[in-house]
């Protein structure tokens, strides 16, 4: 993969909103942003760091597995006790170590097993996620999902849908350090 | 408030009693219905199938005109509201429907189904209140016992029509009560009449209006009354041997507020 | 340097079907610390966990790394492989390359890759772990039930024959719950009364066991071992030590039109009552919302009447405070609302009837006083129609999606009982299927088919509609694709069974979670049906999934096992992944202490030596049994002072980094 | 084995967006449908049938004609199928063919002899419904 | 403000020789006249060299921190804005108030020595603070400058004369009324930028930072005895900028880290040697926090629950947090 270097991120720089869409395109049309070009003649494959509370959505992944539901071997998934064990450092880590998008997993809001910790990742999440949008890091490549034990069928589709959504943006280079990139 | 109303074609031609009693009505309740000049036919059947949209698109015309005016669209006949309440909501959450109807008809804003379609009786419900007709009544039709029949267009399915309850509705029958009658719930009010098939199927279309009516009857019902004009057509043309009189239900409210159109003594209905 | 130990399981072909287990052995031979790694077949069993075990003797490891199925299955089966060859049990991480690899890719380059990486972060954490070692806590050693019906008293009766105490919590004013309202059971046809009243009776008079009828739990604080529990008594209006359940005030009271909840309603009841006859406590309680005295001021008849001075208008609600070491819900279910369902006209006609409602018509003590009648004329009815399915399977909106799975069984009880009484009347079942899994079940429903003449239809209700005094019955039979008008006089609908809408409260103050269903969830659905996610709960019938009265009375048993095993310890050994604070780095500031939710952390002002000096500084203290390990506190400590053992800081950025090699 | 999905399959279950795999084979739709008389292909076998694939058969089917939109199936279904909707799409898939229209225009003045009191609403349904 | 200085060497004096303090904690004449700096003063002697004039813009809150518990009592002066600053600190135990008594003393807003520079006013010997205009001795001569346009950024948007905590006030009453900016209009006209254009924007400010950690050492809720970044075993240390990725983990760890606490006091902007405007990242977690979850002022009182360490229910999902831009 090339060095990410400052006119690689200019080069990359995704084009201002098409001035010449339709008037009538459906409002959440994704505007295609270029990084998903063929590299090497393969196609670009996300790496993408899904952090899963063990109580729900650890089990839901579990469940699409016994479900034999599949979803893009990208996603690769760490365990944690509850989504508030989630420091944003953790984020930022797979980030600076080259992720290209990282998606956390709790409980639904209320059904968390530690009754409460959720809530705090909400808020925690809310803010960092603004934060990162405000340090102009596309908002695309973090993602908050609840998803209980139950959810197996919509584990896999989360994680299809989140992978699809980071090909389109393609590979992180705002948050990537240099000397992980080969 | 004011609403942005549309008869429909049969209100127009073989329905106008259901058509002037309604506006009459809606004038003496202080309710102001504004009539679109050019509306069209809205298609009379629901589409089903999603890919068609050019069959869907007089209904979206006459909804986005009412948008524009940022009225309410007021419908009475059963059958347009039932289309009406339908495309509206493919136009609210069908995103392939809304996407190619919008392309088709190039407005200057697309239409997302932001008007809200409301049948004249859920006017006179929430607008204007079952209570509030009770006291405008000048001529309750006090002790005649009466059966609303609802058909299928109003109520089904309930998941979209939200009107009210597919087997056990009442909204009639309150109505019914506001203007003074005895409403008379009997069983099969919610039965279809056998609707468009009445050219070919005469037998079948008998035999289910025979129902409707005999289930009437054995309620105590005296007369029925309905919003659509084709369940008024099936069920006259098969109940007149039956001796049960079918009326529209803006019929009995133009009676009960006394705005008949002939204007000296209000002509009571018959007992 | 730690020696690490890497064992790759093939599941069969589960995972090595998809991924290249060899591959993978190899892969991970270079990574820091691993000293030996091999595949095996079935890692889980007992050549699998010997061949850890003589791993770690011959190759002196201080940790191993199992790449299998998910922890949640075998965490705990490899752990003690492990301890059993010398290591700390929390010296093992799993890598999960079958749910989360093997069963979800197809390719086989691709998930051999995964399984790879999925690996390697294991290696990469369990470089880091340090032994763990549990603390303990003590066991109270008494069981709280909730719910009273048939699951309820079983499972009190057997932790109490065992020798420990356990009460029962009972909104309604008796224990007995649903079964007492059923005429006969099947698939023996023994009256419910019969076999439930001798348990009723048993659990007022056992010396273990305490009632609170008409009672409900509020609050809930603590732990397994040591559950605070606040119990509300309501105030019945009747002192029950006073009263001697003589039944003159219930014949005196003027207030007789409330609603007879036993009877589904089919019935009144005086303002004072008992809900029926073996009511256990048998003693009265006034419904204030129809009581004379109570809405008017008026009346007080039931005082004058009664001779042993029992009754207390001025009587308020109590509130006691208990200790447990366990607790059991036992909710139970309620037949759910039809009003969705008219075109059976069940809101609209009298002669269409649930199934619990027609129990309650079968039974003696019923409305009709055990006579079969219709309700709309009082006659015998000439033939009854039973639906089935209604409001099961369902995928409408309004119904439930799961089968209630005790509705085939007593509709062809019901159906058999009116035969039994009244060959002369016409019985027909529609159903979808008939589903009688069950020693004696299919018989049993064959019986009432062959030889009683019960007529089964395979086939759905369309409408139900009054017609000239009886009902007319329009449906299917699917099997000669015909369209049928029955004359019925009775129409009786299988309602689909739902859990008691007072769980959801419980639940919550359980941290129990719910199913879509608003069924209670089990920590695990084959391994572990009992037990509730949270520690020292447990469940016990309806309130679970539906059951029949054999399956919750065995899951009632269960649940008492259970709970006598939790009681039966002295010291609880706990969960060591608790969070710690380093002292050294603690500012304090108590950021931790206000969010923690099970007030496991307090703070002291503590000597503590900082780079050689010695200094007071106010840092934080975890208490180790209260402590849950959720982790929240560590991150909103600044300093990163506050940790999670098993989870650490350091050990998930590991994590991390492996993966974002 | 799952059945073999003939291409005019796929177009109904498309066109009605409806599953036909989620019925469960209770026949509610059957027992409610008012034109059950009248056709030779109950609706519950009508789901059946696209289900697997028999579409050939279905567009000669009585059930296209005799459907009364009456949407009771559709109510009634407790798994949400709705009959209705793949009614529909069949009779499209026929209507649409060249010349395959059930009614056409010219039928029109025979019904307003029959009888003048027909409203508007009749005729124009029947066209819509059959013709293309 | 210099009018009131006299007032303060007294109430030092007063109370360092009745023994009620240990020390005082203020600002020292430095070697110019714009360059006051914080000192701690043991005896009545030194108090000569207490200053308090336009320069003191420093937030003395912090060095109650270090100076820490066991010393003994400690009068600190801290103007209006500073007490938010005290007060969390506090809250945070990280202060303990019994041991400080605290004499708010007035204020007209800080000056930004910078600003006089920028117009052309070199060699300045003296300021005189005079009302509205600042009368400025230089080697060339006197110069005049009103006083707003030399206030230091922090003071054109003041949170008020308000002292949130104090034993005793001196000149409050007498403080100069400021202009008051709205302080998030940068921050909204950040966010109506393009993400690439704020990309663009930050690459750019936080590209020159060289981790001097002025920042952080002026800030008055970094206050941990060991930063994270200094502590080998947290896994994140890091005492340089090795990467880009790294000057900004920096910032948005510590903003993230000061997120509830941060009272906006403008110390690590006003400190930055590279006048990065780091006080934009505290103040749109401050804007979101308030639109999020509703008002909120760190430091408004010592018992109040930091927006972090609470929640509510029905709080917005993390992806509904756009939605929420540019309201306010």
């Amino acid at each position: 993969m090339p060095m990410s270097t400052e006119s690689q991120v200019q080069a990359n720089a995704p084009a201002k909103a098409p001035t010449n869409a339709p008037a009538n395109a459906p409002a959440n049309t994704l505007i295609n942003t270029p990084g998903n070009e063929e590299k090497d003649g393969k196609a670009f494959r996300p790496l993408i760091v899904s952090f899963c509370c063990n109580w729900c959505s650890y089990a839901g992944a579990d469940l699409a597995g016994s479900s034999r539901l599949t979803y893009p071997a990208d996603v690769k998934i760490i365990r944690v006790p509850c989504s508030c064990r989630i420091n944003p450092l953790f984020i930022l880590r797979a980030f600076q170590r080259g992720a290209d998008g990282v998606i956390v997993n709790g409980c639904h809001p209320g059904d968390c097993h530690y009754s409460t910790g959720n809530f705090y990742t909400r808020r925690r999440m809310a803010l960092l996620f603004s934060m990162l949008d405000f340090l102009g890091i596309e908002k695309e490549r973090t993602r908050v999902e609840w998803v209980s034990a139950a959810e197996g069928a919509r584990f896999a589709s989360v994680m299809r849908e989140f992978v699809e959504q980071i090909r389109r943006l393609g590979e992180n280079k705002k948050l990537g350090d240099i000397r992980c990139k080969e | 408030m004011s609403f942005h109303y549309y008869p429909g074609c049969t209100l127009k031609t073989k329905a106008k009693d259901l058509d002037e009693c309604a506006r009459k009505s809606a004038e003496a309740l202080g309710v102001p219905l504004i009539e679109w000049e050019e509306w069209q036919c809205c298609g009379t059947v629901y589409p089903q199938a999603q890919d068609e949209i050019a069959t869907r698109l007089a209904a979206i015309r006459a909804l986005d005109e009412a948008r524009r005016n940022g009225s309410d669209l007021l419908t009475i006949c059963s059958a347009c509201h039932h289309v009406m309440k339908r495309i509206n909501r493919d136009m609210q959450t069908n995103e392939d429907i809304r996407t190619k109807a919008n392309n088709y008809l190039a407005l200057d804003t697309p239409y997302t189904g932001q008007t809200r379609v409301v049948h004249y009786l859920e006017m006179l419900r929430d607008t204007v209140g079952f209570d509030e007709l009770r006291k405008r009544v000048l001529y309750p039709l006090t002790g005649r016992r009466i059966g609303a029949y609802y058909g299928c267009m109003l109520l089904r399915p309930s998941k979209e029509m939200q009107f009210d309850d597919p087997e056990n509705p009442s909204i009639m029958e309150d109505f019914l009560e506001a203007i003074g009658a005895e409403p008379v719930r009997y069983p099969y009010r919610n039965e279809c009449c056998g609707g468009y098939v009445a050219l070919e199927e005469a037998a079948l279309v008998g035999e289910l209006c025979g129902k409707v009516l005999d289930s009437a009857r054995q309620k105590g019902a005296e007369a029925l009354i309905t919003a659509c004009p084709l369940c008024r057509y099936n069920l006259r043309k098969n109940g007149s041997k039956q001796d049960m009189p079918v009326y529209y239900f803006s019929e009995l409210l133009a009676e009960a507020l006394g705005v008949n159109r002939t204007n000296t003594e209000p002509v009571r209905l018959e007992k | 340097m730690l020696k690490i130990g890497v064992f790759v399981c093939w599941c069969g072909s589960n995972i090595a079907g998809t991924v290249d287990v060899k591959a993978v052995v190899e892969a991970v031979k270079a990574e820091p610390g691993v000293v030996f790694s091999t595949d095996y077949q079935y890692m889980c069993s007992e050549g699998g966990q010997s061949a850890i075990r003589q791993a770690i003797k011959e190759y002196e490891l201080g940790g191993v790394v199992i790449c299998a199925c998910s922890p949640r299955m075998h965490e705990t089966t490899f752990r003690k492989a492990a301890e059993a060859a010398g290591l700390n049990p929390y010296m093992v991480e799993i890598a999960n390359i079958r749910e989360h690899c093997s069963w979800i890719h197809k390719d086989k380059e691709e998930a051999t890759e995964k399984a790879v990486v999925l690996c390697r972060a294991a290696i990469a954490k369990l470089n880091l772990n340090k032994p763990l070692f549990p603390g303990e806590s003590g066991v109270v050693k008494r069981a709280l039930v909730i719910g009273g019906g048939i699951a309820g008293i079983q499972t009190a009766l057997d932790i109490a024959d065992a020798g420990y105490e356990v009460d029962i919590v009972e909104k309604s004013p008796t224990i007995g719950g649903r079964m007492a309202q059923l005429d006969k059971t099947f698939p023996t046809l023994d009256c419910a009364a019969c076999i439930l009243t001798p348990k009723m009776v048993e659990a007022a008079a056992h010396e273990k066991i305490r009632l609170f009828t008409y009672s409900e739990v509020e609050e809930v604080s603590g732990y397994v071992g040591s559950f605070r529990v606040k119990i509300r008594q309501k105030a019945r209006s009747v002192n029950r030590e006073l009263c001697n359940g003589c039944g003159e005030c219930i014949v005196k009271c003027p207030s007789k039109t409330a609603s007879n909840a036993f009877d589904e309603g089919l019935s009144k009841r005086s303002a004072i009552y008992i809900p029926f006859a073996q009511a256990v406590p048998n003693l009265p309680v006034i419904d204030r919302e129809a009581c004379l005295r109570f809405q008017t001021g008026k009346c007080g008849l039931c005082e004058i009447a009664c001779s042993a001075k029992a009754i207390d208008y001025e009587q308020e609600d109590e509130t006691i405070t208990e200790e447990y070491g366990a607790i059991v819900l036992a909710t139970g279910y309620r037949p759910m609302s039809l009003d969705r369902y008219d075109e059976f006209q069940y809101s609209q006609s009298p002669d269409v009837l649930t199934s619990l409602e027609f129990e309650r018509i079968l039974n003696a003590s019923g409305p009709t006083g055990g006579s079969l009648l219709r309700l709309s004329n009082g006659e015998k009815p000439k033939s009854i129609v039973f639906i089935q399915c209604v409001g099961s399977r369902s995928d409408d909106g309004c119904g439930k999606s799961y089968c209630s799975k005790i509705c085939c069984m007593y509709t062809a009880k019901q159906a058999m009982l009116v035969k039994d009484k009244y060959p002369d009347i016409d019985v027909t079942v529609f159903y979808i299927d008939v589903r009688t899994p069950g020693k004696n079940f299919d018989e049993f429903y064959r019986r009432a088919a062959e030889a009683y003449g019960v007529r089964y239809v395979k086939g759905m209700v369309g409408k139900v509609a009054e017609w000239k005094g009886r009902l007319q019955v329009q449906a299917v039979d699917l099997l000669e694709d015909k369209q049928l008008l029955i004359d019925a006089d009775m129409v009786v609908l299988a309602a689909a069974i739902e859990p008691d809408p007072g769980a959801r409260k419980i639940g919550a103050m359980l941290a129990v979670n719910m199913d879509q269903n608003d069924f209670f969830t089990e920590a695990h659905p084959k391994l572990r049906p009992v037990e509730s996610p949270t520690a020292g709960v447990f469940l016990s019938g309806m309130c679970q999934g539906p059951k029949d009265i054999p399956e919750t009375v065995a899951q009632a048993g269960a649940a008492a096992v259970k709970v006598l095993g939790l009681l039966s310890k002295d010291k609880l050994v706990g969960n060591p992944c608790v969070a710690i604070s380093d002292e050294t780095l603690c500012n304090g500031c108590s950021s931790c202490e206000a969010l923690c939710p099970y007030d496991a952390i307090t703070f002291e002002e503590k000597q503590v030596m900082v780079q050689g000096r010695r200094e007071t500084r106010r840092v934080a203290m975890v208490n180790e049994t209260m402590c849950q390990g959720c982790g929240a506190c560590t991150v909103a400590c600044p300093s990163g002072a506050m940790d999670l053992k098993g989870f650490t800081n350091r050990q998930i950025m590991a994590e991390v980094d492996a993966i974002c090699r | 084995m799952s059945p073999v999905r003939s291409e005019p399959a796929e177009i109904v279950t498309e066109m009605s967006g409806v599953n036909p795999r989620k019925c469960m084979r209770c026949g509610k739709c059957s027992a409610t449908c008012p034109s059950f008389s009248k056709i030779d292909i109950p609706p519950h076998r009508f789901v059946m049938m696209v289900e697997n694939g028999e579409i050939e058969a279905l567009l000669s089917s009585q059930l296209l004609w005799k459907c009364l939109s009456c949407f009771a199936c559709v109510e009634r279904c407790p798994r949400g199928v709705e009959p209705s909707k793949l009614v529909e799409a069949v009779r499209l898939l026929q209507i649409r063919g060249q010349g395959k229209n059930y009614r056409t225009p010219d039928d029109v003045p025979q019904f307003v002899e029959a009888d003048e009191e027909i409203p508007q609403q009749l005729i124009t349904s029947t066209l819509r419904k059959y013709s293309k | 403000m210099q009018r009131i200085i006299g007032k303060m060497r007294e109430k030092a004096k007063e109370l360092l020789e009745a023994g009620t303090v240990d020390a005082v904690l203020g600002w020292k004449k430095g070697d110019f006249a714009y360059d006051p700096t914080p000192a701690f003063f043991y005896s009545t002697d030194e108090l000569d060299m207490l200053a308090y004039d336009g320069f003191c813009g420093s937030n003395l809150s912090k060095y109650l921190v270090e100076y820490g518990k066991e010393k003994g009592k400690v009068l600190v002066f801290l103007k209006p804005c500073d007490t938010y600053s005290l007060n969390q600190l506090v809250s945070e135990h990280r202060v303990d108030r019994e041991n400080v008594y605290v004499v708010g003393v007035g204020c007209d807003g800080m000056l930004d020595v910078q600003k006089l520079r920028d117009k052309g006013i070199a060699g300045i010997e003296e300021i005189e603070e005079a009302g509205e205009d600042l009368r400025i001795h230089t080697l060339y001569g006197l110069k005049t400058c009103p006083r707003d346009e030399a206030l230091l950024k922090k003071c054109q948007s003041c949170k008020g004369k308000e002292h949130k905590l104090f034993d005793d006030r001196i000149g409050a009453e007498e403080s100069r009324d400021i202009a008051n900016e709205d302080r998030f209009a940068e921050v909204a006209e950040l966010e109506k930028m393009s993400p690439e254009e704020r990309f663009a924007f930050w690459r750019a400010a936080l590209s020159s930072c060289i981790r001097c950690n002025a920042c952080r050492e002026a800030c008055p809720v970094c206050s941990c005895h060991t930063c994270i970044f200094d502590n080998a075993r947290s896994g994140v240390d890091a005492k340089a900028n090795a990467s880009e990725f790294e000057e900004n983990l920096f910032h948005i760890i510590r903003a993230f880290h000061v997120a509830g606490r941060c009272s906006d006091c403008g110390e690590c902007s006003r400190v930055c040697p590279q006048a990065i405007p780091l006080h934009l990242l505290n103040r749109k977690m401050i804007k979101d926090i308030q639109s999020f979850y509703g008002a909120f002022q760190a430091g408004d009182s010592a018992d109040q629950c930091s927006p972090l360490l609470s929640y509510s229910p029905d709080d917005i999902e993390p992806d509904a947090f756009d939605r929420w831009k540019g309201v306010m």
